[in-house]
């Protein structure tokens, strides 16, 4: 197995597109080190992203902000603007593995690791962030929900890869919030994980909403049922409870070691009303 | 005479016995004794139980005095982790 | 820090016990410094590597090892047949009765592999990715069975066998086949009449699952074997006399050929009280005759070692309106994993023990299944039963409405009272940890809305056993103590402060260390909580035993009798015609060599009067009724050290088993598939607690002494695992109206409870 | 597949070495370094015990390559101490008993201090949630709290 940390996208597309399919890309390492160890995975080549600039670093400008997909979520924690402006996508990715994981674990290989449950995606998918991709073909912009097509499998084609992620300005009035269920307080992977983001006229009623879930399907669901229950209500009681209801419906999760269909079904529910409760309260706090 | 005292698994190798009076005066005299008169039990004496002298629990000591009026029970032995 | 004091019952002035000081060994551990299992590095070392079964039950065939043994680098490979086959019978190995014919067979299968991840070849190579390569070139022909994981499955009549030749001990006529290995009974009073007196009975089924050990360091070993048939052996272990028992009788070796060095231990809470790769790499090193290098990966430990039981339970308890308890029965079937030997007989003596009954009446079955075989893992058998019964007595007393402190003082065991198991209690302390349970300003806190208060009791025998220790006085009157218990939690602490205490002389003089086989006779392991007892019973011993000739060269040198010298704060004393003369321990070592040679105190003892440490515990869960998701609020560990000798240790084992309690009662359980495959075999989904899912643990430490200890104490290690589950079930009953009696009452579990209740209750009105 | 060749900085000291791609930092620290206070007590990030920080990011060794240390900055338990004077947070721990057996120690105490480098006066919940990734059998993690918070307490204190 050979390692190389390319400096420019060009180089890193040209190793991964003439590898044919034998390389894997390493960016943090929390998943690829394990798969590597176990030996679930054994490329021929390994190619190091980390060293190229564009994959480093959060930045922001008119459309809003751009974090590089190689970035350490102990890094993108740290930024205060971006933690101000989307409070419940930073919660997210501050909730991928402990302090440790947390130093080198990036948003790209959260998402393209392709885990149903990966905490930080329905989050973004919440959000509305869009990937920047790389690949022999250049550059296009794709919605982080059409990135994850199974478990373990991406919609990227061969040499393409993430380059960063792209967050819009939050609108006025605007929160979002990420909530997950897991058996302890930190170290476990989501059973249920709820990103729901909202904005509110300024009568406080619901104009815009996203909620996604993870770990209760094959990949992140955008439940726009769930986001329906939402827009054009005061995130009341009523509404809150058919947001329950939409989410527990769009539920398709499967039987496993981290918990049951029926389990998660209910608690997408409860966690996507709970969600939708504190993105509301962001919003509103943001009212004055 | 010591009142030794069979329960459980050795109550029942011992063909329900469950209590007798033995005139000895250590735990080698009383396995000795036991093993003579139930010889079905004589296997599972050898380092598996524990003698109970008057409350006292004794593991492997073979010269640990019964005393005249002593209450005796055999007891499982105990490791523990 | 906070200054541990404990409630103390006894009368002597101490000067060193009772005090907290620095360990001997910390420094090492704080810097790195210290040397664990797979820390040892020796030249020319090769790395072995094992072949575990894909599958949880099979025949094995054959196993054509010709490819792996020719490939570069590759400089042994083995398979059971290098290790001795032995007869199926309990020997005495040490202090334990070992059927060697179940070991030889756990450590490498034989005719068949009896869990996923049974041991079935090894390999040492030049390095790790030869020796992996070289697993993959062995051959191993399988005849796939039918296998069975628990023991309701496992006791069916058309329930596949593990051991075609199992006959059931202990019952009369002889049965036929099965994987029942043995049923015991335990019975006192007429159970029949007892519960006919009772006004209340409450009788309940329960069920828990294996739970691991969870030392976080992994198994490890290093073997080298020299040409002339001699074997050093470096392994983390609790009892390096024992391993090297297994391992010279499994290789076919004289016990002085092999010398064991315990390295230091990274827990093992029983887990490392049996071999598993020691025998292998000094098969693997006795082949290429060069050292060999094994370290198990974290998902071996979880595949092939550890764990405790699961059971299947049934309890029943009868009591009269006024509060005592006329009969307890009780069915417990345990998991004995892939050989016979489950901790069901310490299990059923423990069930009822904290109480003073009557009528008792306890049978306890041993089962195998297709797991690995299980270890000892803190108190052994205790926690499990104790969850069953502590949770029909906090049922009782509820039904009875009365406190669930108040009922258990109502019946609890003390000095005098027959044990359910036979004897006569010595002094013990329940009553008191009970009281101190009552006064404690936590049972008093207000709740909340679904927060709940559980307390549970619970008992442990702690024992005794072969022990040695060795003071070697030095020439600058300093000591160096050698003890035969690697020391797991701070021991070497403990036995310097005994030392101590006993010679007058400052801690920081007296180096503890741990000694290999051939420096101390035999020692039976660390375990069963007995080490600050039986080695510091040793130790005490030894210091007295030095003491006896310190004062015997001050007597030549005064030329006075001996009877006439007192020692006292290390200090020798005597009046010599009418004037007093001291010399210091210093002073006689000084001249050790002119007055007699050199001085060394030791013992050699079979420790007895191990006195049994009873603890309560009190705990506020709360729970979230949405999520079913369980939250330790608040945690008070009440327990009986006999005497505490380094008070901060001793919190320390007490914090540690209510922590290990919390994950057995929240999350614990190993998840196999439908092929018999453990799918949690790390500590991502194996769910041991971390440090954000508990509180602060409180500790209250009772002091009754154990008599026949020189300092009165009481082992107090393995007890603090015992109270947790019962009492975090009865927190949740409390919290929330549901009893719980399956663990782990993990949060889909717990869901899935309130859904039903609610059901029953939305079905009620309607 | 030859070696890589990395050059890099172990606590304070400028270090060579050999590894494959294989082999993680964990990997070279102990079996090509020696340097065995950086425990393996899981191989998958799930303990702690090998924790180190590379650049000041504290990381599990297990999960970072040898070969990424190439031009980064290490520190490992080993350089903790200064010559013979403890580290604050050593000594609470061992004034306060905070390790049994000792294994997760090493892994701790470099927690602990990236977490007081960070943030000097930490509350109770803070040291929880940073230390989750630690993982400790013996202690119930009591003891050890108290030791960061106090260590915390004097460090802010001096």
């Amino acid at each position: 197995m050979d390692y190389r940390s390319p400096g420019t996208v060009k180089e890193a597309v040209d190793l991964l597109a003439a590898s044919g399919g034998g390389a894997h890309i390493l960016a943090g390492g929390t998943d690829l080190l394990v798969k590597l160890r176990t030996g679930f995975v054994a490329p021929k080549l390994v190619v190091d992203l980390k060293a190229i600039p564009q994959l480093r670093g959060i930045s922001s400008d008119a459309r809003g902000f751009r974090i590089g997909a190689a970035t350490s979520c102990a890094e993108i924690g740290e930024h205060a603007a971006l933690g101000a402006a989307w409070p419940g996508v930073v919660e997210a990715l501050r909730l991928i593995g402990s302090t440790q994981i947390q130093g080198r674990a990036t948003l790209g290989g959260n998402l393209c690791n392709a885990s149903p449950a990966a905490d930080s995606v329905p989050a973004l998918i919440a959000a509305g962030a869009a990937c920047e991709v790389a690949g022999p073909a250049g550059e296009r912009e794709v919605p982080v929900e059409r990135i994850v097509t199974g478990p373990g499998r991406t919609s990227l084609a061969n040499g393409e890869f993430v380059l960063a992620f792209r967050l819009p300005k939050p609108p006025a009035r605007s929160g979002d919030a990420y909530l997950r269920l897991i058996p302890r307080t930190e170290m476990d992977i989501a059973v249920v994980g709820v990103g729901v983001a909202l904005a509110l006229d300024q009568a406080g009623v619901c104009t815009q909403a996203r909620v996604a879930l993870g770990a209760v399907a094959p990949t992140q669901l955008l439940v726009a049922d769930a986001a329906a229950a939402l827009i054009g209500t005061r995130v009341d009681a009523k509404a809150l409870a058919a947001l329950a209801v939409a989410a527990s419906a769009a539920c398709k999760p499967i039987d496993d070691k981290r918990g049951t269909i029926a389990y998660r079904v209910k608690v997408a529910g409860v966690l996507a009303r709970r969600a939708a409760t504190i993105a509301l309260e962001r919003a509103q706090a943001k009212r004055g | 005479m010591a009142r030794v005292i069979l329960s459980g698994t050795l109550k029942q190798l011992a063909g329900g016995a469950s209590e007798l009076e033995l005139d000895v005066r250590d735990v080698r005299q009383l396995l000795r004794a036991l093993g003579e008169r139930f010889p079905e039990l004589a296997p599972h004496l050898e380092g598996g139980y524990a003698i109970a002298i008057d409350g006292e629990i004794f593991q492997d000591a073979w010269f640990a005095p019964i005393g005249p009026d002593s209450e005796v029970h055999l007891v499982p032995a105990i490791r523990g982790g | 820090m906070n200054d541990p004091k404990p409630i103390g019952l006894t009368e002597r002035q101490w000067k060193v016990v009772g005090t907290t000081p620095l360990r001997p060994d910390g420094v090492d551990k704080v810097t790195g410094r210290a040397q664990f299992g797979a820390d040892m590095h020796l030249p020319n070392m090769l790395i072995g590597l094992v072949l575990r079964s894909p599958h949880a039950h099979a025949r094995i065939k054959s196993i054509d090892t010709s490819k792996a043994q020719a490939l570069p680098g590759v400089k042994a490979v083995i398979t059971s047949a290098d290790l001795c086959d032995l007869p199926s019978e309990f020997v005495p190995a040490g202090e334990m009765m070992v059927n060697y014919r179940d070991m030889t067979r756990n450590v490498m299968a034989r005719e068949k592999a009896l869990y996923e991840g049974h041991a079935v070849a090894a390999v040492a190579a030049i390095n790790e990715a030869v020796a992996a390569q070289a697993l993959t070139l062995i051959d191993v022909q399988y005849e796939v069975l039918p296998h069975v994981l628990d023991v309701d499955e496992a006791m069916k009549p058309d329930a596949p066998l593990l051991h075609d030749d199992m006959i059931t001990i202990g019952v009369e006529p002889k049965p036929k086949p099965s994987n029942v290995a043995k049923r015991v009974e335990f019975a006192l009073g007429d159970i029949a009449a007892g519960f006919a007196q009772a006004d209340v009975i409450v009788e309940r089924e329960f069920l828990t699952r294996p739970v691991h050990q969870g030392y976080i360091e992994p198994h490890a070993c290093v073997a080298s074997f020299s040409e002339d048939g001699h074997a050093e052996l470096w392994c983390t272990t609790q009892g390096q006399f024992i391993v090297r028992s297994f391992c010279a009788k499994l290789l076919g070796m004289e016990l002085s050929k092999l010398r064991v060095t315990p390295s230091e231990i990274g827990g093992g809470f029983g887990g490392k009280t049996v071999v598993y790769l020691e025998p292998l790499a000094l098969a693997l090193s006795r082949k290429a005759c060069k050292p060999v290098k094994m370290v198990m990966s974290r998902t071996e430990v979880f595949r092939a070692t550890g764990p405790t039981s699961g059971a299947r339970m049934r309890v029943k308890i009868g009591a009269t309106r006024a509060g005592r308890i006329t009969a307890g029965e009780a069915l417990l079937k345990y998991q004995a994993g892939a050989f016979q030997g489950s901790p069901v007989q310490p299990g059923c003596m423990c069930a009822f023990a904290p109480y003073d009954l009557e009528n008792v009446k306890v049978v306890g079955l041993d089962i195998v299944c297709n797991r690995p075989k299980v270890a000892a893992y803190r108190a052994p058998g205790g926690p499990i039963a104790e969850f069953a019964v502590e949770s029909v007595i906090d049922e009782l007393a509820k039904q009875l409405k009365l406190d669930p402190v108040e009922f258990r003082l109502k019946n609890a065991a003390k000095e005098g009272t027959r044990a359910a198991y036979g004897p006569k209690f010595g002094p013990i302390g329940l009553v008191q940890t009970l009281e101190a349970a009552r006064a404690h300003p936590h049972y008093r806190a207000p709740l909340k809305p679904n927060q709940g208060r559980g307390v549970a009791s619970g008992f442990w025998f702690n024992v005794g056993g072969d022990t040695c220790a060795t003071l070697n006085l030095s020439e600058d009157g300093t000591v160096s103590l050698v003890a035969g218990t690697p020391d797991i939690g701070g021991s070497r602490a403990s036995l310097a402060m005994m030392a101590s205490e006993e010679l007058g002389i400052a801690y920081e003089k007296i180096r503890p260390m741990i000694g290999d086989t051939s420096a101390l006779g035999f020692n039976f392991l660390t375990g069963g909580s007995r080490v600050t007892f039986s080695s510091g019973m040793a130790v005490v011993e030894a210091a007295r035993d030095m003491v006896r000739q310190l004062r015997a060269r001050a007597a030549k040198i005064w030329e006075v009798p001996v009877d006439e010298v007192t020692w006292e704060e290390g200090v020798a004393r005597a009046t010599v015609g009418g004037v007093p003369k001291s010399l210091t321990l210093a002073d006689i070592a000084k001249t050790a060599g002119k007055t007699g040679g050199p001085i060394v105190g030791s013992a050699a003892i079979n420790a007895q009067g191990a006195g049994p440490s009873l603890a309560t515990h009190v705990v506020d869960v709360e729970v979230d009724v949405e999520t079913g998701k369980v939250t330790v609020l608040r945690y008070t560990a009440i327990q009986d050290a006999g005497k505490a000798v380094h008070p901060a240790y001793v919190e320390g084992q007490m914090q540690g088993g209510a922590v290990q309690g919390i994950g057995w009662a929240l999350n614990e359980e190993y998840i196999y598939d439908d092929k018999g495959r453990l799918e949690n075999p790390g500590f991502l989904d194996y769910r041991v607690p971390v440090c954000s899912d508990v509180p602060m643990i409180d500790t209250v430490i009772v002091e009754v002494p154990n008599p026949r200890h020189p300092y009165g104490v009481r082992g107090v290690g393995e007890t603090p695992i015992v109270p947790p589950m019962a009492a975090i079930a009865n927190a949740v009953a409390n919290a929330i109206g549901i009893r719980f009696t399956e663990l782990p009452m993990s949060p889909p579990r717990v869901l899935e409870a309130i859904d039903a209740k609610q059901a029953a209750q939305s079905k009620a009105a309607a | 597949m030859a070696k890589h060749h990395v050059t890099t900085t172990i606590n304070g000291d400028p270090v060579e070495f050999l590894c494959s791609t294989e082999q993680t930092l964990l990997d070279v620290l102990r079996d090509v370094l020696y340097l065995t206070g950086s425990k393996e007590g899981c191989a998958s990030g799930d303990c702690g015990a090998c924790s180190v920080t590379l650049d000041g990011r504290l990381v599990c060794a297990c999960l970072v390559l040898g070969v990424e240390a190439q031009g980064r900055r290490i520190e490992t338990i080993e350089g903790m101490a200064k010559g013979d004077v403890l580290h604050p947070l050593q000594q609470k721990f061992l004034e306060h008993a905070a390790l049994q057996c000792g294994i997760c120690t090493p892994g701790f105490l470099v927690a602990a201090k990236a977490l007081l480098d960070r943030n000097p006066d930490p509350t109770e919940t803070e040291v929880r949630y940073w230390l989750a990734g630690n993982l400790c059998r013996c202690t119930g993690y009591d003891k050890i709290v108290r030791a960061v918070l106090d260590a915390a307490a004097d460090m802010r204190g001096s």
